[in-house]
């Protein structure tokens, strides 16, 4: 399950993407970013970067669920009302996810490791093959995504999807923010912080809600770019892929576990 | 057999819709009739001068007196449905004889004169002045019509070229340009009662020779009477039952089922003929002068029921229209149904177990039946609608063994015509009633081919005829065409008939 | 312009009630003297109610004539009809709901009017006997369809107009105001036939809508022996 | 030969509209509760971000599988030939359709967003096999259409075998498709076998025809007509054939399954541990669905009986209802193996637990809408179109064989 | 005499609305009222396809600037009755879904309820100004 072989090729890309500068502008100068931001953001989505995050296992502390909880705020998911009538159980069973912590046990060694687990960002992901109408999509720069406009609630990326990384909003969302405008009857899921990184952010929120707590378990960057922390982490230590076997060569890695 | 002048057509497994040839039946018109078939009908002698606008003010006229006549004259949207429908354009091709084709006829001269795109705009909407030709065409195609009414079965607005047809016809009669035949046949009914001009003495003969023969054949005495007062019912049948092949066998029906009835009855002298033709030239006056005969018959008799025998018009203008024309007959008993058909008063004998038949009578025949386009398409029997399909055979069912239907797409309410109706049963229009024919000829010979059938009952005096004459163009035999009735007289078994007959009666169960 | 329109409409829509109004008081003043229902036909009022219905619900008799015609003409009718459901929105304020939710289906319905008008239209230049008895009315009437739904579809997708200004026309005209109308070549077109179709509507074939009402063949009750009929004009002859 | 008269299916009016009436409300409730549904959000359904799919789509795979089976007759009949079932050609082209159709409207009012029918109608995805399903499935009511249109349009009768033909492929084209629609979830261990497309077309065959026979009989019992033994027999032996067919499918696939030793674990679940799903494969499936059947139809105690005919075509429907709900609902509720060698302490999504789904009312009543849109699309039509032929009265001569 | 002028539309902008200091629309008014739904649509797809964040026509920004404050200074949803999208939408039944997903206020950057501005996380005001 070791994938270490089948890592995105870095090299080849030597120069650095516009939106990285873009990027790295933003996070230099947050107070006067907006038009350099502007400029970035003008180009959109490029192919000259792949997002992906690493996941240290090792550091991902047990009881800890600030990743989870900041995805929520990010994303306005817990701006959501429990529907009345709705019993715990299925609550939980019918909330949406984005992000989840795992805690596991190797029956071998009877180890105990904890992990986030979100949309993996697959190179080739099975939700966008069986979407039949194309609303799940995979954006220039790796990032898969629900376009909900066009999403009509069919369900069969969620069978597809080998993470069970997507949620379906099983009821009306009366509250949103701007930024995530989400609502009843699609299928959601991680998008990266999609909205964050086109603004120029070059952090997740889940990131830096676990480097606040003072983990770092989470690592966000381009995988394509061999000078950026991620593409020299993952070059450092040998990092997994969930479920190597389905050859989707995830965005999202997974070190020790 | 016949011999044709013309092209008869050959029988295929199917009719199948022809590509249009114009002007195929132009040809053809009937004779015209004379001074003296039409004046006794209130119309002018021959063609007048001022033709042309007597008919369009009889056209206005008519207009104002039948809604039929105006809302078909504007609803029609040239859909098509009717195109194929029609028996005659099926045969001859001549687009003419579409339904709408004929309704056209008439359609584009009221246009033309009445409507505001005709006046000024008539190209656009296909608007033509009433010439001579025009005249001459309407002659010759209203006189292809058998007044089927199949047409207004598939139009989506039941546009009736039967109506139009028949105000055509009105429109000529006024104009003095009738058609023989009708117009002869008019004036007997006027004069002698009934359309052979039939004097009431050569009836009566008839009539006692009818009842010879069955006495003879059956060994009980049936009679059949004529100007009986204080008979029960009376008898209105075609003239054609008292003389003629295979008319006659079902008069001989009708006074045996009348006999075992036990109830008593008549036929009338004066009311000697079922038929109607004022329908067919649509003369509404001449219509109501035909039928209040009955009536009168019916009050000088001092009946209390009227049934009228075997004919598909005949029944048409009894059933749906004696009571407006003649009517109210509140004299009559009011427990039965005024007037009733002769196959809903034996068939009521039949539910109540009062005839005894011996089916295998008609083992000699497998039979089908044709539904009369009168009766399918304008009229009913007993008290359910398409009474007029399920009576008549169950009347056949009960008589025969043998019994199969034609194709379904040629029965019942979407019957194909004799080819002869319409007041078209003259011999001067052999050629469209040859042609007409194909349908139900393809149908039948189907029905031959693949069922084994031998013999067609109608119900009807002129499909009858038509049959007779029509048959042997075909190929097949006149005296495949029987009447209802005749089955019954073959099939009845009388109370008190000699049983040596012959071997038939062997497993006949109910004779005693 | 606006005010050209606005007259144009007032016109049309005089012309359409009155003209349609005379043909249905000639069609009910014109006596039917004798009863000829095609039978089988109901023996009830109740039972002519419901063929009547068959009839303008499901062109029951076309259906049975020619299935071809009947679906293009079927697809064409009930697609006009939703279409002029939808159209209600420009005439009542505040919508209706009913009118309100089948506002989708409208689109639909646009494309499937078109698609009926099509297949009519080319039944009656490739069916032999359908093209020898058409006029050239009859294609125009087609044509006319076709080129309001094309118009009203431009607006809809590929230039739109300025609908709430359209609305304002129009509920102003019934108040007998005169607004402006938005002047976008669609619109203009798509009135202008509209306009034309309702002024032509009571001198042409479609007068088989209130045609199909009045047909005695359809609209009788097959009780001629139980009930006597008789027109006032037969009536006098009796006397 | 004695041609065949078609009829459109008359029958006592109280009793057409009586049943007419009943199915419209049916179809009423079932709008109702897919109202509730749609209106409130799934979330007044037992499905949830585990079971994704639930009764509706039972119900929907079902339809739209027996949908392709009942076509067979026609196929039997005009593309191999068989002179027996020509005359039910047609009746089995407007089931076929009104099947589905049937189970299309249950799929479609189960969308999280049905009122985005139109971009599933323009906008494709062409890589996804659920796009596909949606032309083969539209593909299936135009040639299925045609197929009907040649059947009863003399005039089209040259086009019959060819339009047969392409009528027959698109029908195996579309169970595969539906098949596939499982076939490709590589990751799910249940889904994940390549004899998936020829089982739902075995299955296909046998739920068809079981639709089949029940409508058939039933059609001729409200209309009083007349079905002859020898007929019912044929068909009750390919009913009999298929069902064994489905039973030797089922046990090649879980016996392949049994091969691939990653299988084991969902194997296990279906066949020894997995509750309600395991007794519903035993007892649902195998018992009720094939065995019975099996029994009823081939033992000679009931050879004629019509009543043992209509009583195994509905066990091998109940049979197959069971197995697409162990097929969807099972193969979703086993849990998918993220962690090989770990095991799952805690996590706020259910992973490595099975997935529990308890169907609502308002689900079961959509699925049941469906059955009944569909059997109201059969009446319809075969009370408008001549599609039953007037008797169906064994042939006097042996000719048909 | 029926030459009466009827009162030309009034402008849908409500008063308490930012766009109702100002005097054009991203656009001009009269390609606004025909043509907004494209825009947005081709925006929204190169917004939410492409990533192409600063487009023109961005709902957010109508929402922003359309919505209407009331008398406590607190939003009036964009979709309410009588509200600016609405006014016209309502008017002429064209159904208004989108509001089923995207925010109808603009994010109130002292407001309580949906506290957004916070340290390090990305502040979905950016976006609102990105012009
Ligand atoms: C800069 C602020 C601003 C933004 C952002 C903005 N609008 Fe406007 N909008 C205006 C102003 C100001 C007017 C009034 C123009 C006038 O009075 O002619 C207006 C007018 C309109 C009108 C015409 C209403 C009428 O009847 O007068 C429409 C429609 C409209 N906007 C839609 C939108 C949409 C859709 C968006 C988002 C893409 C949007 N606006 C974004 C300021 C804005
Ligand atoms: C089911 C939810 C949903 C519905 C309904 C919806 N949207 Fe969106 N919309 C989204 C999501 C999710 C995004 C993506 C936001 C992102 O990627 O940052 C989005 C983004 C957008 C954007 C780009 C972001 C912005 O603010 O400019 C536009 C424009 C947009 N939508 C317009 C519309 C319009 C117009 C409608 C109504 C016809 C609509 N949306 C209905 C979910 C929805
Ligand atoms: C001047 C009136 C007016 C205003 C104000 C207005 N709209 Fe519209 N909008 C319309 C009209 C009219 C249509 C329908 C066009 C059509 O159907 O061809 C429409 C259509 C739309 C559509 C396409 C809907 C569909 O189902 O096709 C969207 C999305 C939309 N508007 C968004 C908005 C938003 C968001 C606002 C508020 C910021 C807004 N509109 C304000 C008049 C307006
Ligand atoms: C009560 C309502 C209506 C009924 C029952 C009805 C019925 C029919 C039928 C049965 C046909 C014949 C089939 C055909 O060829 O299309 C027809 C044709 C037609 N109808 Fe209607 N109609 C109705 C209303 C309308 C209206 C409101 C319009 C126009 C605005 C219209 C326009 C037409 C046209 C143009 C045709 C001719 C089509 C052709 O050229 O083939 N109809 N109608
Ligand atoms: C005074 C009368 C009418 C007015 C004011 C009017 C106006 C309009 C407008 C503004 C549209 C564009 C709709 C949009 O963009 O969403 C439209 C569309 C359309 N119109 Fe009309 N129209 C009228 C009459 C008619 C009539 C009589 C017909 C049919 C015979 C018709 C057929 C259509 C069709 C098919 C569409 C496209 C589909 C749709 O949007 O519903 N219209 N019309
Ligand atoms: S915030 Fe960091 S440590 Fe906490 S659960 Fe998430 S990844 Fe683990
Ligand atoms: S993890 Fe799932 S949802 Fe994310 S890209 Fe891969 S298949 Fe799609
Ligand atoms: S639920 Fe939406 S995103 Fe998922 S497959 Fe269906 S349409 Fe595509
Ligand atoms: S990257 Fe963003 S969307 Fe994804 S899990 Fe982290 S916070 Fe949530
Ligand atoms: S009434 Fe009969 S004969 Fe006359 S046009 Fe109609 S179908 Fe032809
Ligand atoms: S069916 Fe009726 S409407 Fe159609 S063309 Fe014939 S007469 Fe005219």
């Amino acid at each position: 399950m070791s994938c270490s072989n089948d890592q995105p090729d870095m090299n080849r890309r030597e120069f650095l993407g516009k939106s990285v500068v873009a990027a790295t502008a933003a996070v230099v100068a947050p107070g006067v970013m907006l038009t350099v931001a502007n400029a970035a953001s003008d180009e959109g989505a490029s192919s000259a970067v792949r997002w992906g995050l690493l996941i240290d296992t090792n550091k991902c502390a047990d009881g800890c669920s600030a990743c989870v909880d900041a995805c929520n705020k990010e994303n306005g998911i817990d701006l959501m009302q429990r529907p009345t009538g709705q019993s715990d159980e299925m609550w939980n069973a019918q909330r949406p996810q984005w992000v989840r912590k795992v805690k596991l046990r190797d029956k071998q060694t009877g180890e105990i490791s904890n992990l986030p687990m979100m949309c993996q960002h697959c190179e080739h992901p099975p939700c966008v093959d069986v979407c039949p109408t194309g609303a799940s999509f995979k954006r220039a720069d790796g990032i898969v995504m629900v376009d909900r406009h066009t999403c009509i609630g069919c369900r069969y990326c969620m069978m597809a999807c080998p993470y069970k990384a997507r949620s379906f909003i099983h009821q009306d969302v009366a509250e949103q923010l701007t930024g995530t405008p989400r609502g009843k009857g699609c299928v959601e899921s991680c998008n990266l912080c999609a909205g964050r990184i086109d603004a120029g952010h070059s952090t997740t929120a889940c990131q830096d809600a676990c480097n606040k707590d003072g983990h770092q378990a989470i690592l966000f960057g381009d995988l394509k770019n061999p000078d950026s922390a991620i593409a020299k982490a993952l070059k450092a230590e040998s990092s997994h892929q969930i479920r190597a076997d389905l050859e989707l060569n995830t965005g999202v890695r997974y070190t020790n576990i | 057999m016949a011999k044709a002048n013309f092209d008869v057509p050959e029988l295929k497994e199917y009719v199948d819709v022809p590509e249009l040839v114009e002007g195929t039946m132009a040809h053809l018109s009937p004779f015209i009739a004379k001074p003296d078939h039409n004046i006794p009908l209130g119309f002018p002698g021959e063609l007048v001068e001022d033709w042309h606008d007597k008919a369009l003010e009889k056209l206005d006229d008519l207009r104002s007196r039948y809604r039929s006549l105006q809302v078909y004259l504007d609803a029609c949207v040239k859909c098509g449905a009717c195109t194929d429908k029609c028996h005659y354009y099926l045969s001859t091709k001549d687009p003419k004889n579409m339904p709408v084709g004929r309704q056209d006829l008439l359609r584009k001269v009221y246009r033309r004169y009445n409507t505001f795109a005709g006046k000024y705009f008539p190209w656009l909407v296909g608007a033509e002045d009433l010439t001579r030709e025009t005249l001459d065409d309407w002659y010759s195609y209203y006189h292809q019509c058998s007044q089927c009414r199949r047409c207004s079965v598939f139009c989506p607005y039941g546009i009736d070229t039967a109506e139009i047809s028949m105000a055509a016809r009105e429109i000529l009669d006024s104009v003095g340009y009738g058609q023989k035949y009708c117009n002869e046949i008019i004036a007997k009914v006027h004069e002698k009662g009934n359309n052979l001009g039939l004097p009431g003495p050569a009836i009566l003969d008839t009539l006692e020779g009818l009842e010879e023969d069955v006495e003879e054949e059956t060994g009980v005495v049936v009679k059949f009477p004529l100007d009986v007062k204080g008979a029960d019912i009376l008898l209105v049948t075609p003239s054609a039952d008292f003389f003629a092949e295979p008319h006659v066998d079902g008069l001989i029906g009708y006074g045996k089922v009348f006999h075992e009835a036990g109830i008593s009855w008549t036929l009338s002298t004066t009311a000697s003929e079922a038929g109607n033709f004022g329908m067919f030239i649509g003369s509404y006056e001449n219509m109501r002068k035909v039928a209040m005969r009955i009536r009168t018959a019916a009050l000088e008799l001092g009946v209390k029921r009227i049934v009228f025998g075997e004919c598909g018009h005949a029944w048409r203008v009894a059933y749906a229209f004696l009571n407006t024309l003649a009517g109210p007959f509140d004299f009559l008993d009011p427990k039965y149904p005024v007037p009733q058909h002769i196959c809903e008063f034996t068939y009521d004998l039949i539910q109540q177990g009062k005839l005894n038949f011996d089916k295998s009578a008609n083992d000699d025949m497998t039979l089908t039946f044709h539904d009369s386009c009168n009766v399918a398409r304008a009229t009913r029997m007993g008290d359910k609608p398409g009474g007029q399909f399920d009576i008549p055979r169950a009347v056949i069912k009960a008589v025969c063994n043998n019994y199969v239907d034609m194709d379904h797409e040629t029965i019942g309410e979407k019957t194909f015509c004799c080819g002869g109706g319409g007041g078209l049963l003259t011999d001067d229009l052999m050629e469209i009633r040859v042609k007409g024919a194909l349908p139900r000829m393809t149908a039948l010979q189907n029905a031959i081919k693949e069922e084994g059938v031998t013999h067609m009952a109608a119900i009807c005096a002129i499909c009858k005829s038509q049959f007779t004459k029509v048959l042997p163009y075909y190929g097949m035999d006149m005296d495949q065409i029987v009447s209802v009735h005749q089955l019954v007289s073959n099939a009845i078994i009388l109370t008190g008939q000699n049983t040596d007959e012959d071997d038939a009666d062997d497993e006949s169960d109910g004779d005693e | 312009m606006s005010t050209v329109y606005a007259l144009l409409f007032i016109v049309a829509t005089l012309v359409l009630v009155i003209g349609l109004a005379r043909k249905i008081v000639q069609y009910a003043k014109t006596p039917a003297p004798l009863k000829i229902a095609t039978t089988p036909a109901p023996v009830t009022q109740a039972g002519v109610v419901m063929r009547m219905f068959r009839e303008v619900v499901f062109f029951e008799s076309l259906f049975k004539g020619t299935k071809w015609t009947w679906i293009f003409a079927w697809l064409f009718h009930m697609a006009l009809f939703v279409v002029l459901l939808r159209h209600l929105r420009y005439f009542t304020d505040p919508v209706w709901l009913p009118i309100e939710l089948i506002q989708p289906f409208g689109v639909y319905a646009g494309f499937a009017m078109l698609a009926g008008l099509a297949g009519l239209l080319v039944r009656r230049i490739f069916v032999d006997r359908v093209r020898y008895i058409s006029a050239p009315s009859d294609y125009l009437w087609l044509l006319v369809l076709i080129f309001i739904g094309i118009s009203g579809l431009m607006m809809k997708f590929v230039a739109h107009t300025d609908i709430v200004m359209v609305k304002q026309f129009f509920t102003g005209l019934m108040g007998f105001s005169i607004g402006t109308l938005p002047i976008d070549f669609p619109l203009v077109v798509h009135l202008t036939l509209v306009a034309l179709l309702m002024i032509l509507f009571p001198f042409s074939k479609l007068l088989h809508v209130p045609g199909i009402f009045f047909s005695p063949s359809r609209n009788q009750v097959d009780n001629p022996r139980e009930k006597r009929h008789l027109a006032p004009w037969a009536k006098a002859m009796e006397e | 030969m004695i041609k065949t008269q078609y009829r459109e299916l008359y029958c006592s009016s109280p009793r057409y509209w009586g049943g007419l009436a009943s199915l419209a409300f049916i179809i009423l409730v079932g709008l109702g509760a897919a109202f509730h549904m749609e209106h409130n959000g799934h979330f007044v359904t037992g499905m949830s971000n585990q079971i994704v799919w639930g009764l509706p789509h039972v119900f929907a795979i079902f339809l739209i599988v027996a949908a392709s089976g009942a076509l067979n007759v026609a196929s039997i009949g005009s593309v191999f030939g068989g002179p027996m079932y020509k005359p039910l050609g047609r009746f089995s082209g407007l089931l076929a359709i009104g099947l589905l159709a049937g189970g299309l409207v249950v799929l479609l009012l189960d969308l999280g967003r049905p009122d985005r029918l139109i971009v599933a109608m323009t906008t494709y995805n062409f890589k996804s096999i659920f796009a596909w399903n949606i032309i083969l499935y539209t593909g299936f009511f135009t040639i299925v259409g045609l197929y009907l249109w040649t059947m009863m349009d003399r005039k089209f009768e040259q086009y019959k075998r060819p339009v047969g033909f392409a009528a027959f492929f698109w029908r195996i084209a579309l169970t595969t498709g539906t098949g596939s629609i499982f076939g490709f979830l590589v990751a799910r261990e249940a889904y994940d076998a390549a004899i998936m497309a020829p089982m739902f077309i075995i299955m296909s065959f046998s739920y068809g025809l079981a639709f089949f026979i029940i409508t058939l009989i039933s059609a001729y019992w409200w209309a009083g007509r007349t079905i002859g033994d020898l007929r019912l027999a044929k068909l009750k032996n390919l009913l009999g054939v298929f069902v064994g067919a489905v039973l030797y499918f089922a046990l090649v696939y879980h016996l392949t399954n049994l091969y691939v030793t990653q299988h084991h674990g969902v194997e296990r679940f279906i066949l020894l541990d997995g509750g309600v799903y395991t007794n519903m494969f035993w007892i649902g499936q195998v018992l009720i669905g094939g065995i019975i059947p099996l029994f009823l139809l081939y033992s000679p105690a009931f050879t004629t009986s019509r009543f043992a005919i209509m009583v195994a075509s509905l066990l091998v429907l109940i049979g197959g209802f069971f197995q697409v709900y162990v097929i969807v609902i099972g193969g979703q509720a086993y849990p998918m193996n993220l962690f090989p060698g770990k095991e799952v302490l805690t996590s706020s999504f259910f992973d490595g637990v099975v997935a529990s789904y308890t169907p609502t009312i308002a689900e079961a009543l959509l699925g049941i809408a469906g059955i009944a849109v569909s059997m109201t699309l059969v009446a319809i039509g075969s009370r408008m179109l001549r599609v039953l032929p007037e008797s169906l009265e064994d042939p006097a001569d042996g000719e048909c064989i | 005499l029926l030459l009466s002028t009827g009162a030309i539309s009034e402008t849908a902008v409500t008063k308490g609305s930012k766009a109702a200091g100002l005097d054009a629309c991203v656009a001009p008014t009269a390609v606004m009222r025909r043509d907004h739904m494209d825009y947005l649509k081709h925006d929204r797809d190169m917004t939410v396809r492409k990533g192409v964040r600063d487009t023109q026509y961005s709902l957010s920004e109508c929402v922003e600037c359309h919505a209407e404050k009331d008398d406590a200074g607190a939003y009036k949803p964009v979709n309410a009755e009588g509200q600016f999208c609405s006014s016209c939408h309502n008017y002429v039944a064209v159904s208004l879904s989108c509001f089923q997903c995207h925010r109808k206020t603009p994010e109130s950057t002292a407001g309580s309820g949906t506290a957004m501005k916070q340290e390090g996380s990305f502040s979905t005001d950016s976006l609102g100004l990105l012009q």
